[in-house]
């Protein structure tokens, strides 16, 4: 059972957060075993800038309680090489149907599945409307691309703050790019604002054909060499962004807020680790889910909860679910045995 | 090329060395690691909720020796993630992601290899010395006698402490240079903490002698998703230890990160 | 080693978080001990309204990957309320001096140390600036009241964002209320805004003599009876707010932001543990630290915290500390070994 | 009165009660609890980082006896938490605030005492049976006859089970009214889950007959501090369980509100 997403047709809801899974190091890793097994229903590129950015300093990351902060600052080879280098290599992607989806609703092998093309979702960010403009226009220009995410969020550069977080610019940014190509484009919130459903709302109204949410929180982590001794910045940025299991309620509630707000559809992430906080991002609206710092743990993390969503649907159809009342006592239990890992 | 998700596989044991430990592990599926590749570990039960209720992430260790189908690591506990490792028993479940990375290239034939190590940067070096076939000299520093045990790990290892407390009383460097005078034309492979790396890459470049290193970096990852991993790349730019390495070319360093090395 | 913080003399750095200390009730738990052994170098009420409030229905909380979600919805008796039966339970407290501070530097007994006076913070919430100008009002005409927080950043009330979230009715909301009284304000800052520091440095404008910061994330948990069956909010105010650990890193970030603008002291505050916490939040610019979710696992963990901030000075002194390079590998075991528990 | 921290204390031991856990720990520092009173407890190792990164917060468990200096409690695994110190073992160590909360008030001379509990909630009226001079009738619920086991905590218990598989076949509130009907005076005290109190409170203020009822809540602190175990509270507003509780005059209640049981 496909979804429908902005016109695409998608094996499945769960893709992958921009920034979190890059294809073309992972088949170094993986080889064609990562072909055969992908696990996203469509695949977001990093986000790409007009020129190419080395990125931040190391040290990079951060782990803090159950979460992550990375200050990685964007690091991409530019638009030009994207387009040159990168596309070739990130189109033609193929994902098998989730595993309960096939006629016997039976485990792998994946390799005998049915399967679905991964459409290919550009992440762009500009420092300026203009440059959003010529990044977005490049991509129109390319039939691999099937469309475009706008990174108006990205809480270690200071345009992602400056466009994303207020309604009116928001908007006149989105409208200003909505002329410029017929691809479904995606507006990435950013989640630090006080208004994530206006902003949401802007966005929508400004011509975007979804949005997603949320990036990573802004946050920051010290160090001192002994104890008395003055702190210092860790991350060579100086800030990050917080992610993982850490803002997952966070994203839930940001979530919830902007899906009741708009009509276009929502991409939820943050923090989404199981089946169960996947069924949480659709239940509060979504549309899709992503999953970002998961994949670092175990990189077929969004195939396990694509799966399970599957095998959760077919139960619950099986079962003709809901007529049980609630239960409190029951969810915890629920929750943490759904994923067979 | 590792297998496109991590295992969930059973300690078969934990021996002493020192003050390192040995980690075994049953991986009868593992493909057939390169020197100088890694895996990402994590146990399978108890990883967070420690002390700062970390790790959460993943840990990255060299595959030390592959010994039928078991996978051997060296660890040494430097924090809450290693600690925990260090901590299992025979028995209990790791998960583990690899072989991952790109390991040492071998020498063209009869080469004279050394193998300079340093702390738990030894590693690497096991299995890599397990794989090459002309003459082979391996050089490890180690900050004390107990460190020193870890020597054991390879075979016919000359050491050098810190302290003097075993073998050579300094740097591994100078073994190191010892042998550069006799043989230049030796290559050299070279695993360790970050001032040791930056030693021995110095060291070979002014005498132009390739070297390996096999660097280290925190990881969240280890197969390029995070970008998490990286070290300046000469010229500009950086590379990801974890798919550009962990073994890189001397000579694509201006120097050495001095987060990229081992604990010492 | 006392120190000065809005012209008041405290005994340490360590304050608790608006709502999460009752001294009233805790009375009736631990008795004198509390008294005697009293955690806080300055003691902030929960959130007084004009009107009483009851709350919001139950469950009220909800455990988080290293957090808490609440959502209790700010019950409490009301200014009236508040003025004649609690004041004057809240008023004589006094404190140990921490540990390393006394003569001997040695641990407990804490009953025989130096006692500092707890000045008492009454944290005030409007819903219009007319609400908020009468609380203030109130509070001026009582001695027992050594300092005035506003709460303007609630996340369950709908007031709080919108006051808060915006430097420029922030700014014009603290100018109305500054003539009304001589004691020190304290704004508490809203960290669901775009940009904190901009709100801080609005609150300083209008003239508040301190900011204090974080209070809790927006966050939402959802459950679900059976899988398949639709989620329903778990809270029963639909929405709560994140504490704890999981939010250190994004308080961090905040209080750094903010003190590096103004010039006022800054109360830092958001999943404080530890000693190593206490410090990074002073090191980021804070001059109090305030402890909130963690003393639910430990009443005297402010105490705790306290004594390790006092010993880690004289030990800083002992050593001529800062002397050593920074070295990374030592942080995390630093860190970790702190506090004696 | 509860000392102003936290304690860590060895366990002394963990008893198999049929399909309940009960938890030994050498309490000597204790002050002696009132019966109904509870302790706020969490392992001192391995708190978290479970299914969920859960637990995070200490768990309230009823004080369920006192022998000597050791302090008892009646465990039933239902999450995270409660599975953790179910584990425990010998040695181990636990992290108790307590004793916490208001407990029962006993009964004027010579009143006859029914004891009602159901499921992990016959905890407390193990304690208040120890205190109770007068006659006691002791009445205990359960789901089966491996949770009746748990009856064996207090002496004389009359089990019902609602599968029938030891005692009597039905609620508990079935000999509770039998009991009522035989002695209008008696005193109802009663722990259990929350459609067990609830049909005990309607009972009871049916009949005239003053029942205290010790209520369950989640709870952040236990001591007032989290506004966070609130049950509505007759005529508007709530209470606190865990400061104008546990044990609440049932007249002080409309109903007894659905998340304020125990474990069933
Ligand atoms: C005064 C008092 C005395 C008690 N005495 C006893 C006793 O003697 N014996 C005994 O066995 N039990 C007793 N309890 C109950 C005991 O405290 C709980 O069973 C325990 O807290 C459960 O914790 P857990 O981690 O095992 O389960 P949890 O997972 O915390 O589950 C318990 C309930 O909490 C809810 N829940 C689920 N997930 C979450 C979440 N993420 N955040 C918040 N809530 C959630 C659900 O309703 C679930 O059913 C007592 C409780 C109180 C208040
Ligand atoms: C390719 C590779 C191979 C390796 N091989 C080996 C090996 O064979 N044997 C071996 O013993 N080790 C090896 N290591 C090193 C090993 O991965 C680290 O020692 C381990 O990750 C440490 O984790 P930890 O949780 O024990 O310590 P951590 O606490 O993570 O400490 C390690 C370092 O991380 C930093 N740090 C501290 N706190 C944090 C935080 N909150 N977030 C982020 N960073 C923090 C500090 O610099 C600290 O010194 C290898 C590393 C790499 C990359
Ligand atoms: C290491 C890392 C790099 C990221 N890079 C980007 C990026 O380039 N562009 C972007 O829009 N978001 C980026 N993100 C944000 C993620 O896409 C995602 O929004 C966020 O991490 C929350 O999801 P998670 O908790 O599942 O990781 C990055 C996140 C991480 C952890
Ligand atoms: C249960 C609870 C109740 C709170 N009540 C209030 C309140 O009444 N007024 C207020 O300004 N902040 C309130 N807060 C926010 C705290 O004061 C503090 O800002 C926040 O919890 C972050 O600190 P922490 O992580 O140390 O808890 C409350 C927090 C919690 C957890
Ligand atoms: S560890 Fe993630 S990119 Fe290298
Ligand atoms: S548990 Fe915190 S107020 Fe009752």
């Amino acid at each position: 059972m496909s979804v429908r997403f902005c016109g695409l047709e998608l094996a499945h809801r769960v893709i992958n957060g921009s920034g979190t899974f890059d294809v073309i190091a992972a088949r170094k890793a993986f080889g064609r075993a990562l072909d055969a097994e992908f696990p996203f229903a469509a695949y977001v590129s990093k986000t790409i800038t007009l020129k190419p950015r080395p990125g931040n300093p190391p040290p990079r990351l951060w782990e803090t309680p159950a979460g992550l902060i990375n200050s990685i600052g964007l690091p991409n080879a530019g638009l030009e090489a994207y387009m040159r280098s990168d596309l070739p290599q990130l189109t033609g992607l193929t994902t098998p149907a989730p595993a309960a989806d096939r006629a016997d609703g039976r485990s792998p092998p994946r390799d005998r599945a049915e399967r679905f093309p991964v459409p290919l979702i550009t992440n762009v960010m500009g420092s300026t409307a203009e440059e959003f403009a010529r990044l977005v226009e490049a991509c129109e220009t390319r039939a691999e691309i099937a469309a475009i995410e706008l990174n108006v969020s990205c809480p270690n550069v200071r345009t992602g703050l400056d466009i994303g977080a207020d309604p009116g610019q928001l908007e006149r940014v989105v409208a200003q790019l909505r002329p410029r190509t017929r691809k479904p484009l995606i507006v990435k919130l950013t989640p630090n604002t006080a208004d994530v459903a206006s902003c949401a709302a802007a966005a929508q109204a400004g011509g975007a054909d979804a949005v997603s949410l949320i990036n990573t929180l802004r946050a920051m982590a010290l160090v001192r060499s002994a104890a008395g001794a003055p702190a210092s910045a860790w991350l060579g940025g100086g800030t990050g962004g917080l992610s993982g299991p850490a803002v997952r309620a966070v994203a839930l509630a940001q979530v919830a807020t902007v899906a009741a707000r708009v009509s276009v559809p929502v991409v939820g992430m943050g923090g989404v680790e199981s089946t169960a906080h996947a069924r949480d991002m659709i239940d509060a609206g979504a549309t899709l889910v992503a999953v970002g710092t998961a994949s670092f743990r175990d990189p077929a993390a969004a195939a396990r909860i694509a799966d399970g969503l599957a095998r959760g649907r077919r139960g619950a159809a099986a079962a003709g679910a809901a007529a049980q009342p609630p239960r409190a006592v029951g969810v915890a239990g629920e929750r943490a045995g759904e994923d067979a890992k | 090329m590792a297998p496109f998700t991590r295992r969930r596989l059973a300690v078969t044991g934990m021996d002493e060395l020192g003050a390192y430990r040995v980690l075994r592990v049953a991986d009868p599926d593992a493909p057939e690691p390169d020197p100088g590749q890694f895996a990402m570990l994590a146990a399978a039960e108890r990883w967070g909720g420690g002390d700062e209720e970390r790790p959460y992430l993943p840990r990255a260790f060299s595959i030390a020796r592959r010994v039928g189908a078991e996978s051997h690591f060296l660890l040494e506990d430097v924090g809450p993630g290693s600690r925990r490792l260090c901590e299992l028993q025979a028995g209990e479940r790791v998960w583990l992601l690899g072989p991952l990375g790109r390991g040492f290239r071998l020498p063209p034939a009869r080469r004279r290899s050394l193998l300079v190590g340093g702390g738990a940067g030894i590693a690497p070096l096991a299995i890599l010395q397990d794989g090459l076939a002309g003459e082979v000299v391996v050089l490890l520093g180690f900050r004390d006698a107990a460190r020193a045990q870890g020597a054991g790990l390879l075979d016919g290892a000359r050491v050098a402490t810190d302290d003097g407390s075993a073998g050579h009383h300094g740097p591994v460097t100078d073994l190191l240079a010892a042998e550069l005078e006799r043989d230049p034309l030796a290559l050299v492979y070279a695993c360790g903490p970050a001032p040791m790396l930056e030693a021995v890459r110095a060291m070979c470049a002014e005498r132009s002698v390739p070297a390996q290193l096999a660097l280290e970096a925190p990881m969240a990852c280890g197969f390029g998703g995070c970008f998490g991993c990286t070290v300046a790349r000469r010229g500009g730019g950086y590379l990801r230890v974890c798919v550009d390495g962990p073994v890189i070319d001397a000579e694509q360093l201006e120097h050495v990160d001095p987060h990229a090395g081992a604990p010492a």
